[in-house]
Order: structure tokens, then C-alpha cells, then sequence
């Protein structure tokens, strides 16, 4: 009989295809995974203790810098936290600006978790389109709040800066060109044999599963659980729009796939209508004290970011810093599941499935 | 509630053989309760109420009239409770005022504490006593609470005042969430109303049994043993402070006095206008305290999840529970550090509950206390529930949940890095974001930087 | 002059001109490697709607790649420590020396040939063989557990599709009788033999692309999943020849390509003969090319199992069916 | 005498190809000498191992997977090597040689058959 051993190999923290400096250490046989273990903290900047220190207005550039990809969320979650234990209304016109920002932020998450996801399948093309039609985002964003990546752009009671002269006929004509281009994306990948032999059927977990794992987004409606925090515990002006909730049943990468490629339609969907009903003109800032003070207690909200549900708690002792603050991370949870879903195959797949889970170490790391 | 509704009825059968047997382990527990352990939520309170003076005094100047309400509303006092737990919760985050609070009520406090502990059934055998029939039996529980300590006169006072106190409470804490302002004018309130709330309190108590008997007819209920607890707890100061120096001891613990003030204040009200008016007024006050917090949609499912533990689990299990109105009226669970993980167990395969997904986990360093905070949520049932547990701050353990979720394995070990709290019967806690040789938690109040650079 | 040359009896003169002929090639095939890797570049960058290497030696970025090579010229030399410092010196000669060497028996024109050996066909496919060895050997020297997994996926790869790219070719060879590249040229004016084998040349098309290591079959260096394979640990001009071998054998086998199955140097009609047939092999060899750029920027990559998988139970059936298929119909109505 | 000088002055062509071959890399290698620097430092010569020190050696006995396709390639190659000859010369050999060159690739292919069923062809 011959012998054979196995080989531990350290995939990250610089490795191309963990989209940032994650680290996994993967025992295999042959290419095939036997064990697999994550380790995270490479990013860790411990945004929760720095903002005990802050202000809740300081706190929000923090925000941005977790989720990189759509920091418009982020920025919301926390705003949404503070608003909803002090009660403040939005104006509807900042209500509006939110949503926009936040669904075009969706949107260009979505691009880039489509572009980098084929390009770490191997095929280079797709990822630069995906980067092209995200750079006409991030010049809206630009526009909107004076920066590409780092928006801090929300604050309590509102927005920072009203849109600027035209912005939302921007959106407006980017809407059909974007679904023009998504026609294109699926012409070129979505029916691509090399493409659907890697991902059918590869990272397969149940319902069940998702839901024991604490997944969130689309990670979890790819098994078909029909859940967006936007639809059925609609914050901000959700409730307005008319859009879908997508999923799928196969919970396998495929899904995961086509769950993100077809939410940017329906954010789509909601930028259409926001450019509608966008309100003329009106107050993008509600009546806040100078000094944002939250009320003594504590709050939990969450809400739907492209990566899953990003939530907020907040313990206050009524002083104008938080007393404990928390981000619920979705990218931190989605990831629990990958050691599970590892072994047994090989490290192509390893690819595949991290790949497919769609994760942002800035966030990951808090 | 449960055991209150026990306690009720228990005193319908023997009040007074309850009452004695309440006293008697009232005082002990009293002497027992220095250390908040009671068994029974209402105990907790008591202690709470006791060692927390000032929120429940706060909450009571407003809730004395929730508290009437309470007694019309049942389902209004099931919120009530709530918001006594509330109140409670506020106690302890008071609880260093509180302590030494305490110390002073003690004494005097000695029996309401007690009360406190069996104060749903002393109160119910006191009340009995009192005459005061079933629907005495609930105001009685409070008023036992109150009565116990100051027994029959002074109790009767305390216990009307304590039953308002803790429905004005509630109230307050359900309604108003300004928790604080009511605290503070409770203190306030407190301070004027320590003195008179000894003489008032007689009539009070005499109001209180009317009030008791009108409140307990309505309140009759569980919620009003909730209420009752943390008006117990507070009648339970003011006893203390009305039997040894109402004056006195009300100074001595503000936040006891002012809790009790409060009640004394709705007292004094009752007392001039005698105790049925009192009550009426109270009544009348109360409504509208109710209402404001009825508005709450999710009471339902908070009772309905207090109703199924406390069926399966025993009436014992959560320490408190009520709606935070700060977090988008999420229905809050606040579990004993020995059956948290018992609870959330439940929680999560019990059919009507069935809470299958943990959407957050972590801690919260209070100084005083650790705190470990779970959000749940059931897709069956779409419905949300928060989880929370107080451990001890100096050895941060508790059961791990991961079991049961298998999505709490990292936010554990987050939880464990950051905080030091330790979750047995987690498969691998290890530190997962500051790496094993990292010396010290950040997240700790405590925590100083070990390497000075960083 | 070249043919007197052939008939005079070898000796020391002989091999002193080949070898100054032979420079004139290897230098050609630099230039064609400079340029292949910026047409590369600049057909992915006009794909990917972008423009590819604009600054250096005007819009067109003439001189980008001369420009890489002096700079990977002047990269420090690193040996891992942990390395077998021999192995890991001469991997990289073992690999590229086979791919120079197959340029010898290709028939550029009908006059433009260096070695015209009977079994050059046969020849391309052995010395080609040997540079499984250099890709292995670099894997294993390294050290490295990527550069392990990657040599060793190259040596499966390679060896797989080894067999489906013979096989492919033994088809053409019924038809002429030959191995003879010449030949096999020659045999083909009366209709190329992508048309009379189209199996044969798609098999082998499909298998040319694995041999190169090329998209979508470039997983001995997929650098998404072992970063860069066999490979990842050299760097500077040992790095570039592990490049350079890639790019070479690219020629190498286009030039066969269009050999065995475009007609080599013929003109696709008779009418066009009066443009020498060093154009045609230059248009037909640049589509060739072309192509293997175009499945670069399309194509992800397959997964190592299927890709296994492909080779034994897809194209090495197919090849064999079409062997016999061609002999019989050779039998039947010839 | 010209076809033996013909015949070997085509190899000797092959001959020149394989020194420059050779050469190249050498000439190459040894003239960047001279350009490139030499910095030594430790991290530098550590083996990359996606950025943390390297462990566990990485040469281990290995799956036996690889080994396995290699016999495979050693099997059909010779086989292919036999079809060569037989191409070339079909013309002259006829329908007998194919119908025995078929038997031949036949048992072969029961071979593969019968790796393909022992599911020795799969990677994984």
C-alpha cells in the first residue's frame, strides 16, 4: 500500500483569491480538502472600542471603512441605530438620498462581487466590465457626497450635502444603461459551460443549514428563503417601491450567483421609482441638538446591505458617545459556515465557494 | 406571574397562614435579599426595587396612575410587568445608588424586603389579610410586599403605594422610556413624599386595599404581580424608609426614597383625597399611562413567549422581561445566568417560539456586571426576540450557545477576545481577531493597553 | 546556397553557420515573443475596453515589453533558501532548450526551413515532451507547497493531453503517408486538412491549448488558485524564461497548426499565389494566434478534475474514433 | 552520400538548436550577474507561502492520483507510438493491418474502459 500524507497549505493572508488578507489553513490529500480553518483578524482595527470615544457624528467615517464595498449601508445602519432610539424623523427628501445611495452602493457591490467572482473562476474580461459600470456609480457617489469610497455621507437626522443640480437625471439614464450591460453580463457568463460546470452543484448547503449558520443576504435567499429586511421589516422608505425579493432553491454557488446578478435588477427597479417620486425640494436634515445625545438604553436594528443583514447596537448612557457599540457584520457570520463547506473538494473549489460567499475583510475584521 | 397567580391564589385559601408564613420568609429573605437573589422575579424586584430605589421611585411618580391602569388593563399590566422589569433593569443599572440604599432600608426594609422575595405571596397573604379578597390578593401581593414589612397599617399604605409605584412605574418605563426624568422627579418627588408617606401611607394603605381590591379585580392578574414586584421592591423602601425613618431612609437612598417618594406622592395624593379617591385618582392617572403604553405591537408576542417558557421552563426562569421601546418595541428576554442556555434552547425548539436564527451575539462590559446580548429571530414566525443574560463581571462564564446555533461559534469567540468572557461548551473559543498572545480585552471598561505603542 | 550547404559534408564550418542562421531565428523569435506579448495585451485591453500598454514607445506601446525584459534583466536573483538550488537553477533551461529546439524542423516557406527531418512531426512531439520535466522539476525544487501542487497539475495536465494531441494528428498522417512537415504541406494543395479532418483539428486545437498551459486550461499557473504554480517562486530572468518558454512553444505551435492543418505557406486559392507564401504563413499563423488570445479573454478556467476528466473520456475517444473513421473511409472510397 | 550528408546535416541543425538552447538561459543568467543587485536579506529567501512563515514540509508523499495518470500516459503513449509506423505506411499495408491495428486499440481500449469503470480517471 502506499503511503501518502497530507500537506498543510496556508492559503492568505496574501493570496490572490481571498479578496483581502484572510487566511485559511487547508489540510489536503492530494487537491482534496480534508480539513479547513479560517483566520481572521488581519484587519482588525477595533472600530467598537475606538468608538466609545467618539461622537456618534465621529463615528461615522469608521463606519465607511468596514464594508468598503458599499459603505453607504454602513453609514445608514448606524444613523438608523441613533434615529431610531431618539425618535427623529427624516425628511423625506433625505430619506430619498439614502436610498439612492444606498441602492446604487448595492448595485456597485454587486459588480464587483460579479466581476472578482468570474475573474477568480479565471476569466479576466468580465471583471474589468464589472469595474467599468461601478466606476459610473462611484462618480455618482462622487458627486453626491465628495468622495469615491469613503462617503461618510449620512448623518443623524439626514444627508450632509443635497444632490447636486441633475444628479438624479444621472440616475436616471444610468438605470436603462446598466440593464442593457446586465443583458451583456449574462450573454457572456452566465451561460458559459466552463463557467456552469465550476459552480453547479458546487458549495451546495440546505435551507436549514443557512439558517443555523446565521447567514444573511444572498447567501441565504440562494436556498430560498424568501427574506430581505428591506421587504418584510421595511426601514427607511422601502415600503414605497415595488420590487422583488430573489431566490433560488439550489443554495449552491450557481444560485448564489444568480441572486446577486438579479438583485441589481431590482435595485434597479428602486432607483427607477425613487427618481420618480423624488421630491422636488425639501429639508435634507431633520431638527437634531447640536450634540447627539442618545437616550439612556439600548438598540438593536438591522438592515439589509448587499453582503446580508448589517445591524447596529447601541447602548447608551446618555452621553453624547456610545456607551458599547456593535456592528452585526454579515460578511463575519457569512463566513462561518466555509469550513464546512470545504471538505471534501478540491482547491479549485476552495476558489468557488469563498468566492461565492462574497466576503469584505474590512468587515469581516471589524 | 405565575407564581404570583400561585401567590393569589394561595392567599384566597389561607391569606392569612400565607401572610404569616410570607412575613417569616420575608424577613428571612429580606435578610437574604441583601443579595438580590431572590427566586422569584417579583423577589429580584423587590431587591432590585430595593437596591434601585431611584428607578423605581422614578418610574412610579408616573406610573402610580399606570398602575391603576394596570389594574384595569390585564394585558396593560402583563406590559406593565414589562415595564416593572424594565424598571428593574433600570434598578440595577442604578444598582451602585442602590446599594447603598439598601444598607439603610435593610432594617426597616428588612420585612419589605422579604417581601419582595415572597412578596407575590406574602403580598397576596397580606392582602388577604387585609381582607382584600382576590382581587386584593394581587394589590395585596404588592401590598404585601409593602404590608409585610410594615405589616397591616404602614403596609397597607406601602403596598397601595408600592402596587402604584410599580405600575406608575412600569408605566413610566413603557411609556415615557425617559425612564431617567421620571427617576429624576421621582427623586425629587421622593424626597417631599418620604416624610408624608408614613402618615399617608396609612390611608393609603387603606386606599391601597380598595385600590387593591378594584386593581386586583382587573389587575387580578400576573401582570399586576410583575408591577407588584417592582412596586413591592419600591413600597418595600418606602416601608423601610416609613418604618424605621421615612424621612431618613428616604434620604438615605435617594433613589429608594424617590422611588418611594413617588410612591408616597401618589400616596399622599390617595391620602387626600382618602384612599378610594386616591385610587380613583390613581385610576383615572393611570389610564392614560396605559394606554401610552399599550401602543406597543408586540406585548402579544412577549406575553405569548413569557406564557410558553413559563408554562415549560417554570415560572423562574427569566429574570425579567419587556419591550424595548428604543429598539423597535423588540420583545426582550432577560434570562438567569443558570438557565440562559436552558432558555435560549427553548427558544429556538419549542414550536410556538421557534427562534432558528441567532442574528447577533455579543457582550457588554457595565462595570458592575457583564452582559451578554443574543438577537433572535424566527423565520417561521417572523418575529424577533432579544436574549440577554447578566453575568459576573470578575469570572465572565456562561454556557455557549453554539449548540444550538451553530452561527454563535464566532461572534463567541468575539465576544471572548474582546471581553473575556468565557462560553463553556464552546468547540473551539480561541481569540479570534487580537490572536492568543494579545494580554488584556479591549473591550473592557478596565482594559489598559499592555504595549503602550499600540 | 542553403542547399549546398545541406549536401556538403557536416563539419565544424557547417555548424558554425547554422549556428549564426540559427541566432537569426532565436532573435526572431525574441521579436516575436516582445510583440505577442504586447499584441496580447493590447487584444486583451481593446476586449476588456481598455487600451492596454500607451505610454512607453509611443500610443502603441512599442517598447513596453523591452522595457519589461531590461527591468526583469536587473531584478535580483532570489533562491529560496529552502530551494534544491541546482534543480531550481536548471528547471527553467530544461524547460525553455525543447522549446527553441522545436523550431528547427518547422517549414516557415518551402524554402525558409532549417531541419527537414523525415519524422518531424514525431520530433516536434518528443522534444515538446521534455518540457514537462522543466515544469515539474520547478515545482519540486521550490520547495514550495503552491509551486508542488502546480508542477504537479502541469505534469498531469500535460501528459493528458499529450495523448489526445498525437492521436489528433495521426489522422492527417493517414492521409499523407508522411511525417514529414514538408510533406504534409505539400499534400495539402488541393483543400487544407482542417477540412478533411475537422475532428482531428479541433481535438487538437483543444489539446494545443492545454499543452500551452494556456486559458481556460491554465491550471498549472492559475494564479487564483495557486497563485502562479510551478513558478512562484522564481522571479527575475529565471522567471522570464519559464515565461519565455510559454511564449515560444505559443509559436511553435501555431506554426504547427497552421503546418498540419491551414495549408502552411499555400494560398487558400490558386489566384492569390502571386503573395509569397511567407504572407499567408505569417496571415494564417497571426489568426492562430489571435484565437488563443481570444479564448483568454473569454473563458474562465476549468476545474482540474473535469479538465482530467475532458482529456481521457472526451477528447481521447474522439480521437481514436476519428483514426479509424479516417481509415475507413480512406479504405472505402480511395 | 548527399542524402547521408543531407540526413546528417539536418541534425546537426537539431544539434545547433539544442546548444542555443542551452545557451541562452546560461549566457543570459550569467550577464544579468553583472546588472542586478544583490540585497540579501532573510525574508527575502524564505519560501512564499501566502505571507506567514512557512510549515509543515512540503515534500510529502504524495496522492497517489498523479502517479496514476502517469501510467496511464505511459500505457496509451506507447500505444500511440505503435499507431505512428502504421499510419505512415497504411497506404501500403491495407485493410488487413487496419482490422488488426483495430484489435489492437480494442484491448487498449478495454483498458481504459476498465480504468474508466474503476473510476481511476477521476481527479478527485
Amino acid at each position: 500500500m502506499i503511503r501518502t500524507e497530507e500537506m498543510l497549505l496556508n492559503v492568505g493572508p496574501q493570496h490572490p483569491s481571498t479578496h483581502g488578507v484572510f487566511r485559511l489553513v487547508v489540510k489536503i490529500d492530494g487537491e482534496i480538502i480534508t480539513e479547513a480553518t479560517p483566520v481572521i483578524g488581519y484587519l482588525h482595527r477595533g472600530t467598537e472600542k475606538l468608538a466609545e470615544d467618539l461622537q456618534y457624528t465621529q463615528i461615522i467615517p469608521y463606519t465607511d471603512r468596514m464594508d468598503y464595498l458599499s459603505a453607504m449601508t454602513n453609514n445608514y445602519v448606524i444613523c438608523h441605530a441613533v434615529e431610531t432610539m431618539m425618535g427623529i424623523q427624516i425628511p423625506e427628501r433625505a430619506d430619498f438620498l439614502r436610498v439612492m445611495a444606498m441602492e446604487l452602493g448595492r448595485i456597485a457591490s454587486h459588480l464587483v462581487a460579479w466581476g472578482t467572482y468570474i475573474l477568480d473562476l479565471g476569466a479576466t474580461s468580465p471583471f474589468i466590465y464589472a469595474f467599468r459600470d461601478r466606476e459610473m456609480i462611484i462618480n455618482m457617489l462622487n458627486e453626491l457626497s465628495g468622495a469615491r469610497l469613503t462617503f461618510n455621507y449620512m448623518r443623524v437626522g439626514g444627508v450632509k450635502w443635497d444632490a447636486p443640480e441633475g444628479w438624479v437625471d444621472g440616475v436616471r439614464e444610468f438605470v436603462p444603461y446598466l440593464r442593457e450591460q446586465l443583458k451583456g453580463y449574462h450573454n457572456l457568463v452566465s451561460g458559459n459551460e466552463i463557467f456552469l460546470d465550476r459552480v453547479k452543484g458546487v458549495g451546495v448547503y440546505s435551507k436549514e443549514e443557512a439558517i443555523n449558520y446565521s447567514l444573511s443576504g444572498p447567501n441565504l435567499r440562494s436556498t430560498g428563503v424568501k427574506w430581505d429586511l428591506r421587504k418584510d421589516e421595511p426601514y427607511s422608505i422601502y415600503d414605497r417601491f415595488d420590487f422583488n425579493v430573489i431566490t433560488r432553491e439550489e443554495g449552491d454557488c450557481l444560485a448564489r450567483y444568480h441572486v446577486r446578478l438579479e438583485e441589481i435588477e431590482e435595485s434597479l427597479k428602486i432607483l427607477e421609482q425613487a427618481c420618480e417620486q423624488f421630491p422636488a425640494e425639501g429639508e435634507i436634515m431633520a431638527k437634531v441638538p447640536k450634540i447627539i445625545k442618545a437616550p439612556k438604553g439600548e438598540a438593536f436594528v438591522r438592515i439589509e446591505s448587499p453582503r446580508g443583514e448589517i445591524g447596529c447596537y447601541i447602548s447608551s448612557d446618555g452621553k453624547k458617545e456610545p456607551y458599547r457599540l456593535k456592528f452585526r457584520r454579515p460578511s463575519f457570520y457569512n463566513l462561518q459556515i466555509l469550513p464546512k463547506l470545504l471538505v471534501g473538494e478540491n482547491i479549485a473549489n476552495l476558489i468557488a465557494i469563498l468566492g461565492a460567499v462574497d466576503i469584505v475583510l474590512g468587515e469581516v475584521d471589524g | 406571574m405565575s407564581g404570583e397567580k400561585d401567590l393569589d391564589q394561595l392567599k384566597k385559601e389561607a391569606v392569612a397562614k400565607a401572610k404569616a408564613e410570607a412575613i417569616a420568609k420575608r424577613q428571612a429573605k429580606a435578610a437574604g435579599e441583601g443579595a438580590p437573589k431572590q427566586e422569584d422575579k417579583p423577589a429580584e424586584q423587590a431587591l432590585s426595587q430595593d437596591t434601585h430605589p431611584v428607578e423605581p421611585a422614578q418610574t412610579a411618580g408616573t406610573p402610580a396612575e399606570d398602575g391603576a391602569d394596570l389594574a384595569k388593563k390585564k394585558a396593560a399590566a402583563a406590559a406593565k410587568a414589562k415595564a416593572a422589569a424594565l424598571a428593574k433593569k433600570k434598578r440595577e443599572g442604578i444598582e451602585e445608588e442602590e446599594a447603598p440604599a439598601p444598607v439603610e432600608t435593610t432594617p426597616a426594609s428588612a420585612q419589605p424586603s422579604e417581601d419582595g422575595d415572597d412578596l407575590a405571596k406574602k403580598k397576596a397573604a397580606a392582602v388577604a389579610k387585609a381582607k382584600a379578597a382576590a382581587a386584593a390578593k394581587r394589590k395585596a401581593m404588592e401590598l404585601a410586599g409593602e404590608s409585610t414589612p410594615a405589616e397591616e397599617t404602614p403596609a397597607a399604605q406601602t403596598s397601595d403605594e408600592a402596587d402604584d409605584l410599580a405600575k406608575k412605574k412600569a408605566a413610566a418605563v413603557a411609556k415615557a422610556k425617559a425612564a431617567a426624568a421620571a427617576k429624576r422627579k421621582a427623586m425629587e418627588l421622593a424626597g417631599e413624599s418620604t416624610p408624608a408617606e408614613e402618615t399617608p401611607a396609612v390611608d393609603a394603605s387603606d386606599d391601597g386595599d380598595d385600590l387593591a381590591k378594584k386593581k386586583a379585580a382587573a389587575v387580578a392578574k400576573a401582570k399586576a404581580a410583575a408591577a407588584a414586584k417592582a412596586k413591592a421592591a419600591a413600597t418595600a423602601k418606602a416601608k423601610a424608609a416609613g418604618t424605621g425613618d421615612a424621612d431618613t431612609a428616604a434620604g438615605g437612598d435617594d433613589e429608594k426614597a424617590k422611588a418611594k417618594a413617588a410612591a408616597v406622592a401618589k400616596a399622599k395624593a390617595a391620602a387626600a383625597a382618602k384612599a378610594k379617591a386616591a385610587g380613583a385618582a390613581k385610576g383615572g392617572d393611570v389610564s392614560p399611562a396605559d394606554t401610552a403604553e399599550k401602543p406597543s405591537a408586540n406585548q402579544p408576542f412577549l406575553d405569548k413567549y413569557r406564557k410558553v417558557i413559563e408554562e415549560n421552563l417554570g415560572a423562574d426562569v427569566l429574570e425579567d422581561s419587556y419591550i424595548n421601546k428604543l429598539s423597535k418595541d423588540v420583545p426582550t428576554l432577560v434570562a438567569k445566568k443558570d438557565t440562559y442556555f436552558k432558555v435560549a434552547q427553548f427558544l429556538k425548539y419549542n414550536e410556538l417560539l421557534g427562534f432558528d436564527y441567532l442574528s447577533e451575539l455579543h457582550g457588554t462590559d457595565f462595570v458592575t456586571h457583564m452582559e451578554v446580548y443574543v438577537h433572535l429571530f424566527s423565520y417561521k414566525n417572523r418575529q424577533s426576540v432579544a436574549l440577554k443574560v447578566k453575568i459576573d463581571r470578575d469570572e465572565p462564564t456562561i454556557e455557549s450557545l453554539q449548540p444550538i446555533w451553530a452561527g454563535a461559534n464566532w461572534p463567541e469567540c468575539e465576544a471572548y477576545d474582546l471581553l473575556g468572557i468565557k462560553f463553556t461548551g464552546h468547540p473551539n473559543l480561541h481569540r479570534i481577531m487580537l490572536g492568543e498572545d494579545w494580554v488584556g480585552h479591549p473591550l473592557r471598561k478596565d482594559y489598559e493597553p499592555y504595549d503602550v505603542e499600540v | 546556397m542553403i542547399e549546398e550547404l545541406l549536401q556538403s559534408s557536416p563539419g565544424l564550418m557547417n555548424f558554425g553557420i547554422f549556428f549564426l542562421l540559427a541566432v537569426v531565428l532565436l532573435l526572431v523569435v525574441l521579436g516575436f515573443v516582445t510583440y505577442a506579448i504586447l499584441a496580447e495585451r493590447k487584444v486583451l485591453g481593446y476586449m476588456q475596453a481598455r487600451h492596454g500598454p500607451n505610454q512607453l514607445g509611443g500610443k502603441w506601446g512599442l517598447l513596453q515589453t523591452v522595457a519589461d525584459v531590461l527591468k526583469l534583466l536587473i531584478k535580483e536573483d532570489v533562491i529560496p533558501k529552502a530551494a534544491d538550488r541546482p534543480l531550481f537553477i536548471i528547471a527553467p533551461i530544461i524547460a525553455f532548450t525543447p522549446a527553441f529546439m522545436v523550431l528547427a524542423t518547422i517549414p516557415f516557406t518551402d524554402k525558409f526551413q532549417f531541419a527537414d527531418i523525415g519524422v518531424g512531426l514525431l520530433y516536434y512531439i518528443a522534444v515538446s515532451g521534455m518540457t514537462i520535466f522543466g515544469m515539474v522539476l520547478g515545482g519540486w525544487a521550490s520547495n514550495n507547497k503552491y509551486a508542488l501542487l502546480g508542477g504537479m497539475r502541469a505534469g498531469a495536465q500535460m501528459i493528458s493531453y499529450e495523448i489526445p494531441l498525437v492521436m489528433s494528428v495521426l489522422g492527417v498522417i493517414l492521409l499523407t503517408g508522411s511525417l514529414n512537415l514538408t510533406d504534409i504541406v505539400v499534400q495539402q494543395e488541393h483543400g487544407w486538412f482542417i477540412l478533411y479532418q475537422p475532428i482531428a483539428f479541433i481535438v487538437f486545437f483543444i489539446a494545443s491549448i492545454a499543452e500551452l498551459n494556456r486559458t481556460p486550461f491554465d491550471l498549472p499557473e492559475s494564479e487564483n488558485e495557486l497563485v502562479a504554480g510551478y513558478f512562484v517562486e522564481y522571479s527575475g530572468f529565471r522567471w522570464a524564461f519559464f515565461m519565455l518558454t510559454e511564449y515560444v512553444y505559443m509559436f511553435a505551435m501555431s506554426s504547427l497548426i497552421t503546418v498540419i492543418f491551414l495549408g502552411g505557406w499555400l494560398p487558400p486559392l490558386d489566384i492569390l499565389g502571386f503573395i509569397p507564401g511567407a504572407v499567408w504563413f505569417a496571415l494564417k499563423f497571426c489568426v492562430v494566434v489571435f484565437v488563443y488570445m481570444w479564448l483568454r479573454a473569454t473563458l474562465p478556467r476549468f476545474r482540474i478534475d473535469r479538465l482530467m476528466e475532458f482529456a481521457w473520456k472526451v477528447l481521447f475517444p474522439v480521437a481514436l474514433a476519428n483514426i479509424f473513421l479516417t481509415a475507413l473511409i480512406k479504405t472505402l472510397f480511395f | 552520400m548527399e542524402l547521408l550528408n543531407l540526413y546528417q546535416n539536418n541534425y546537426l541543425i537539431v544539434f545547433v538548436f539544442l546548444c542555443l538552447g542551452v545557451l541562452l538561459p546560461l549566457v543570459a543568467l550569467f550577464l544579468g550577474k553583472f546588472l542586478r543587485p544583490h540585497k540579501p536579506s532573510v525574508e527575502k529567501y524564505t519560501t512564499y507561502e501566502s505571507g506567514i512563515d512557512p510549515f509543515h514540509d512540503s515534500r510529502v508523499q504524495f496522492n497517489v492520483r498523479y502517479y496514476i495518470f502517469a501510467l496511464m500516459f505511459v500505457i496509451f503513449d506507447v500505444e500511440t507510438v505503435f499507431l505512428y509506423p502504421w499510419a505512415v505506411a497504411y497506404d501500403k499495408l491495407g485493410v488487413f493491418a487496419l482490422i488488426e491495428m483495430l484489435i489492437f486499440v480494442i484491448m487498449l481500449l478495454i483498458g481504459l474502459i476498465y480504468a474508466w469503470k474503476k473510476k481511476v480517471l477521476r481527479w478527485t
